[in-house]
């Protein structure tokens, strides 16, 4: 039985706040690849998720674990040499994964899904005005013409947090700072009146103080235009803010999903628990920050068992064999890792995790 | 014990371009760095805290003020022999590992470009006995040195650009941003592999970022710029926990904890400068408590110190 | 379905779950990815097929045009053949088993003169294109590098570039009395500096890169950075150059013959040829003494060009995909 | 945007100044024997020595160069020497000049219509055959010297349609030769750099953001890469300018139009001195206002430049 069933399976004991809500989107066993110098790697391996209307899902991970490509794919953005192999992304009544032609894309793209990305320096066109490009998504998604649109341009200026739209509107991207930018960027993406918001690293590109204001604002545009947001992060400080759920990716591949304090307080999978333990934040001065030796995996190792394996200094020797399955923790708890069948021996977290686990039980 | 004064800043200096588009990057900036430790100077993008770094490494020159490394003015013109002092005793870490490699060259030539440049070594196999040494004290395998950049990952290549200082013995190490641009797992390695190199041999680091919980993490003393100017400077926990400016306030509550409770009713304050009225009373630098110097006009010093009175320091 | 049912369906035997022990360099292997710039470079270029073609016909081309006088029974390029039995000049002789590509209006072996000519401009190309890339590299560094030159440079730029490099070509050739060395001189003169430009951008772009300001912290002298940090990146941009100077130069030398500057007739050139083929080329049956030597050049200047921009492409590391 | 076109101006005349001097200094190093065309051998050292003295070459250089520079803003460029001895500079280029601004401006005009018109389908139908054919077109054009396929132009267009083969200015049908030469040749330069450009900002990030707006590939191709586009295509006209005038040169003697291209030619060949020198000012002129262009469309384009009061980075 693959893990896509275990889910789906125990769906009726989730708790109340998600119980509500429907899965509006469900992949199950995704597989993208691409050919890179003569050879074809595969960049997602069989990544299951489902995800639920009005939730805020974070989905963590380095370079190198796919987490771009994943959202991409939703989209049909993979650059020229990717593909969706196989798998399925069920969306309402379309599967994205049979996506071929641009026909099909434009039922979905703006429309459903919308995406922010992570560089403002570059996303906006530098040669048309602000006003032009919002302008662009309220004409395409929301119908209105002359001076309604324009209107409508305003309002959503303002929303986002824009001082004086109607000044702002004839300016040039180059006029305005990063987070000025990146809201310009929010602001197209929220004109489209989408189901879905995607946002790719949102706000690794700005300053800390910036970052805090454009998290904020993404919340309170999520409530005003009920918008389930996929936010895509290597931060895990940025996810404790943002994230109901929170879904951990290593090459190519989602090894733990569940609520946010589920995966910060009891992390199951040792990358998880060693990502957290290796933070600053959680660093006692004067003794060495817990490290993850190695590297992280690139696409070309064609990879046997658990990614993670040779990393990690407590690996199992299955690891090196067999790929783990979903063990399930909790009702919205699953995590890929042997450590979780009951054969395993038993292994204590890196100690900052268990004095974070204290701290939150107060 | 009387700490030994390292590197000593005098209200430095720094602008770019001339009269119309004259950009002042840093305004008057006093600091000193001791001995054997690990300065954080901690700022947002554009508050100036790289320009101060390459104005201390010589590569943009100073418009006024002073900066003395080891009692001897090192800004300005100097004579060459002070010069050769300094590139040997003054070496620099930079941000992005896949850029300050040159990728045609091998890792032999990288590591040792220094000794070329300074002929620290008696021979050939001297010289490959350093570089050796060098890539084995930063965890790389001593084979590496005949591979190129490109075949290393972004932790790895980073670790070379710190070989390729050590090979210069210096004394102080001026680290730009050392580890924004790596992976999270990665940075851990590298902020431990600086940590040990600066117990076994004895370093001094300007660490330079604008990622506050690695600066609290690693630094001894931190100082806070906006702007150009320091606002604040104290010992680590005395800042993060009895933080007077509002700028310094301001960036402390901005950082986000990996804590989904304390994280998620977290409230932010938002830094307005107009709450200065510095146009009536300029600002000056003074030491509010020992070590703990904050830049403010009479009126907010006195406010400042009040707020203070109640606080003692917990270590964490 | 319970745990216990699960893992005995999978028959693992359970002592896979111990340990493993920790292997460090097989951690940091994981990350080694063995991209390599001029392996990658190649394997692009020797994907595109007609650039494939065209570099084999150059190779061929080049190893014959200087190989051919020392082929059997070649004929020479300058001599006047005469029929041994009217002892009058073989004038204008179609193409026949004696004379492959036939004879021009004096008698002389088209063939040979052909080649002889292919071996002039290939080597004025040559040259042209080598001179280019030197004072390219050396003035061209020095102008990106150092600030203070720059101001002074870019306005010797901007005057010089304004005189229309036809003119100063025809004014050059006119004084200096026509000849290899001159042609090759007024060609020179007038296109080093689009290739200084060229390496004067890159340089600009290169200089500020972190691992230049790297090398200025640890004291490597100028010249050291040039030589070691910067020339290695212009290697693509020089083998275009060098690529396209050929059908340029033989582009100029057919032009200026034909404006009377070219090298003197004595001398067998691809622009002479032209130009006695062009002076026939009304009558249908000496229009071969046009034909030959155009086919000749067109396919030099075509191969040149193509396979030097393919280079280009390939060694441009976007494409290394 | 004023101030900024007013400075470029005013470094225009500048760069014209040092160029037309350091022409007028290249002149003077052309050998003597030329000035005397065919009489040469008929005159003794002395008079040879009085003629060269009476038109002023005797005198230092920079006296020539006042000389010249007063005559120059009275209008007056010198006599023809060699080629129409006596007759003022000034009337031989009045009835030359209209036949090369014909053909200069007429074949740059199709070249820029049908040459963006072909760039722009060819980054449309990017890899496929349409890219394929205008490809082979552009290197074909860019590489073989245009020297000898003018030659197989003029030699078959005019026995297929039938069409004279030298100008004759009152005979319409022998304009269309030449102009279709001419313009061929700046098409391929258009086409090939209007597609690069496109390609460029095809592979840019904001269009990575268009799309996900769910803009057609018809709408970005349009609206965003083809219209940001023209701006570095606006630094390709001066260029283009530059190829006319060469080509103009072998193409006016090539079909003997009576244009100041095949002048040029003729008369540095009988080194008529003052006549090359007015000509060599007036292409100067030309490429210098086709900089000068080139940078007023550009900042026409590109409203950053707008806001850059120092002047652009030429």
């Amino acid at each position: 039985m693959n893990s896509d069933e275990m889910i789906k399976q125990d769906e009726k004991h989730l708790p109340d706040q998600i119980k509500k809500a429907m899965p509006i989107l469900t992949i199950e066993n995704l597989v993208v690849k691409f050919n890179l110098r003569g050879r074809s790697l595969s960049a997602i391996r069989e990544a299951s998720l489902s995800l639920y209307k009005g939730e805020s899902l974070a989905i963590v991970g380095e370079s190198g674990s796919g987490k771009s490509v994943f959202t991409k794919s939703l989209m049909g953005l993979l650059d020229a040499n990717g593909w969706v192999d196989s798998g399925t992304i069920q969306y309402k009544t379309y599967d994205l994964a049979q996506f071929k032609k641009e026909k099909d894309w434009l039922k979905i793209r703006g429309k459903e899904i919308a995406m922010v990305f992570q560089d403002p320096m570059t996303s906006l066109n530098p040669l048309k005005t602000i006003g032009k490009q919002v302008r662009e998504a309220v004409v395409k998604h929301q119908g209105l013409k002359g001076r309604e649109a324009t209107n409508a341009v305003y309002d959503i200026l303002e929303n986002v947090g824009i001082d004086a739209p109607r000044k702002r509107y004839n300016q040039y991207p180059f006029e305005f700072s990063g987070g000025m930018r990146q809201r310009v960027v929010i602001a197209i993406a929220v004109a489209c009146k989408p189901e879905i918001l995607i946002c790719d690293e949102p706000t690794t590109a700005l300053d800390v103080t910036i970052q805090a204001q454009i998290m904020e604002l993404i919340g309170e545009l999520q409530s005003k235009y009920g918008l389930t947001v996929i936010y895509i992060t290597h931060d895990l400080g940025v996810v404790a803010h943002v994230a109901d759920r929170v879904a951990v990716m290593y090459a190519g591949d989602i090894v733990e999903i569940g609520l946010s304090e589920e995966i910060f307080y009891d992390p199951r999978h040792p990358y998880t628990s060693a990502l957290l333990a290796s933070l600053p934040q959680l660093g006692i001065k004067g003794e060495p920050l817990y490290a993850i030796k190695g590297t992280p995996p690139n696409l070309f190792k064609k990879v046997e068992g658990d990614a993670f394996a040779f990393r990690n200094e407590k690996a199992l020797k299955i690891d090196f064999v067999k790929r783990p399955p979903y063990f399930k923790i909790s009702e919205t708890h699953y995590a890929k890792t042997w450590l979780m069948d009951e054969r395993a021996p038993k292994v204590d977290k890196p100690k900052i995790i268990e004095l974070l686990n204290e701290r939150s039980a107060k | 014990m009387k700490r030994e004064k390292l590197l000593e800043v005098k209200d430095l200096t720094v602008a770019f371009g001339k009269r119309k588009n004259r950009f002042v990057a840093v305004d008057g900036v006093n600091f000193n760095i001791y001995k054997g430790e690990t300065f954080g100077l901690v700022g947002e993008s554009g508050s100036g805290k790289t320009t101060i770094g390459r104005a201390i490494m010589r590569i943009n020159e100073t418009d006024s003020g002073d900066i003395y490394f080891k009692g001897q003015k090192i800004n300005g013109k100097i004579d060459k022999k002070l010069d050769r002092e300094v590139i040997k005793n003054i070496q620099m870490i930079f941000q992005d590992p896949m850029a300050s490699l040159n990728e045609r060259a091998k890792v032999d030539y990288i590591v040792s470009e220094g000794l070329y440049n300074t002929k620290l070594y008696d021979d050939e196999s001297d010289r490959k006995r350093k570089v050796e040494k060098a890539l084995l004290s930063v965890g790389l395998l001593p084979e590496f040195a005949s591979r190129f950049p490109h075949e290393f990952s972004g932790g790895q290549r980073q670790r070379i650009g710190i070989a390729r200082t050590l090979v210069m013995k210096p004394e102080l190490i001026i680290a730009d941003e050392p580890i924004s641009a790596l992976d999270v797992s990665i940075r851990a390695q590298v902020i431990n592999l600086m940590n040990d190199l600066k117990s076994t041999l004895g370093l001094t680091y300007l660490f330079i970022a604008h990622d506050l919980s690695v600066v609290r993490f690693i630094s001894d003393r931190v100082a806070v710029i906006h702007k150009g100017q320091i606002v604040e400077l104290a010992e680590t926990e005395e800042l993060y926990q009895n933080a007077v400016h509002p700028y310094t306030k301001g960036l402390l509550s901005a950082i986000s904890m990996p804590d989904p409770k304390t994280e998620k009713n977290r409230q932010f304050e938002k830094y307005d400068k107009s709450m200065h009225h510095y146009e009536v009373e300029a600002p000056k630098w003074m030491e509010i408590r020992p070590e703990h110097w904050v830049l403010a006009s009479d009126e907010e010093f006195e406010r400042y110190k009040k707020a203070l009175d109640g606080k003692v320091l917990n270590n964490r | 379905m319970t745990q216990r049912m699960k893992h005995i369906a999978e028959d693992i035997d359970d002592t896979l779950f111990t340990f493993a022990e920790y292997n460090q360099s097989a951690s940091e292997e994981i990350g080694y990815s063995n991209y390599s710039y001029w392996q990658s470079t190649i394997q692009v270029f020797f994907k595109n097929k007609v650039a494939v073609f065209l570099l084999m016909v150059i190779v061929l081309l080049l190893a014959f045009t200087f190989i051919q006088p020392l082929l059997p029974n070649q004929k020479l390029p300058t001599k006047i053949y005469n029929d041994p039995v009217t002892n009058m000049q073989y004038r204008n002789v179609a193409p026949n088993s004696e004379f492959w590509f036939g004879t021009n209006s004096i008698g002389q072996d088209l063939w040979s003169r052909i080649w002889s000519g292919t071996r002039t401009s290939l080597i004025i190309g040559f040259m042209v294109g080598l001179f280019e890339v030197i004072v390219g590299i050396v003035i061209g560094a020095m102008w990106g590098y150092m600030r203070k030159l720059d101001r002074v440079i870019t306005e010797i730029y901007n005057v010089w570039n304004n005189i229309p490099t036809t003119i100063v070509l025809i004014l050059l050739t006119y004084i200096m009395r026509p000849g290899i060395f001159t042609l090759i001189f007024a060609m020179s003169i007038t296109s080093w500096l689009s290739m200084t430009l060229l390496v004067r951008n890159l340089i600009v772009i290169l200089r500020d890169r972190e691992y230049n300001l790297a090398s200025r912290c640890l004291g490597t002298p100028i010249r050291r950075i040039i030589t070691k940090n910067l020339v290695p990146y212009l290697v693509s941009v020089i083998m275009l150059r060098m690529a396209l100077a050929i059908p340029t130069a033989i582009g100029l030398e057919v032009f200026l013959t034909y404006i009377g500057l070219g090298l003197p007739v004595d001398i067998p050139s691809l622009g002479n040829l032209v130009n006695e083929g062009r002076l026939l080329m009304m009558s249908e049956s000496l229009r071969y003494q046009l034909f030959f030597p155009a086919i000749v050049i067109s396919l030099i200047t075509i191969a040149f060009y193509v396979m030097g921009n393919a280079f280009a492409d390939a060694a441009d590391p976007r494409n290394h995909v | 945007m004023l101030k900024y076109i007013l400075k470029r101006i005013f470094r225009s005349f500048i760069t014209l100044f040092a160029v037309t001097t350091i022409v007028f200094m290249l002149m003077r190093l052309m050998p003597e024997e030329g000035y005397f065309g065919d009489s040469y051998d008929k005159l003794d050292e002395i008079q040879r020595e009085a003629i060269l003295e009476g038109m002023g070459l005797r005198d230092p250089m920079h006296i020539q160069l006042i000389h010249f520079y007063k005559g120059l803003i009275k209008g007056d460029l010198g006599t023809s020497i060699t080629y129409r001895p006596k007759v003022p500079v000034t009337e031989i280029l009045a009835k030359k000049i209209p036949y090369s601004l014909w053909l200069g401006l007429s074949s740059i005009l199709i070249a820029i219509i049908f040459g963006l018109w072909m760039g722009i389908s060819m980054a449309q139908h990017k890899d496929r055959l349409m890219d394929g054919v205008g490809t082979f077109y552009i290197v074909f054009i860019r590489a073989v010297p245009s020297a000898v396929y003018y030659l197989f132009l003029q030699l078959y267009l005019t026995s297929w349609l039938k069409l004279p083969i030298l100008f004759d200015v009152d005979e319409k049908a022998s304009f269309f030769l030449p102009l279709l030469s001419m313009s061929l040749v700046s098409l391929a330069g258009y086409a090939m750099w209007m597609r690069r450009y496109m390609v460029d900002e095809l592979n840019k990030d904001y269009i990575r953001l268009a799309k996900a707006k769910g803009l057609r590939q018809k709408e970005i191709m349009f609206k965003h890469v083809m219209r940001n586009a023209f701006v570095p295509m606006a630094q390709y006209l001066p260029t283009s300018i530059l190829f006319a005038i060469s080509g103009s040169l072998y193409i006016e003697s090539l079909y003997s139009i009576p244009g100041i291209g095949s002048l040029l030619v003729e008369s540095i060949q009988r080194q008529d001195n003052p006549l090359v020198q007015a000509l060599v000012l007036i292409y100067a002129a030309i490429s210098i206002f086709g900089l000068l262009m080139g940078d007023v469309l550009m900042a026409f384009f590109d409203p950053r430049i707008k806001f850059e009061t120092q002047g652009g980075g030429r």
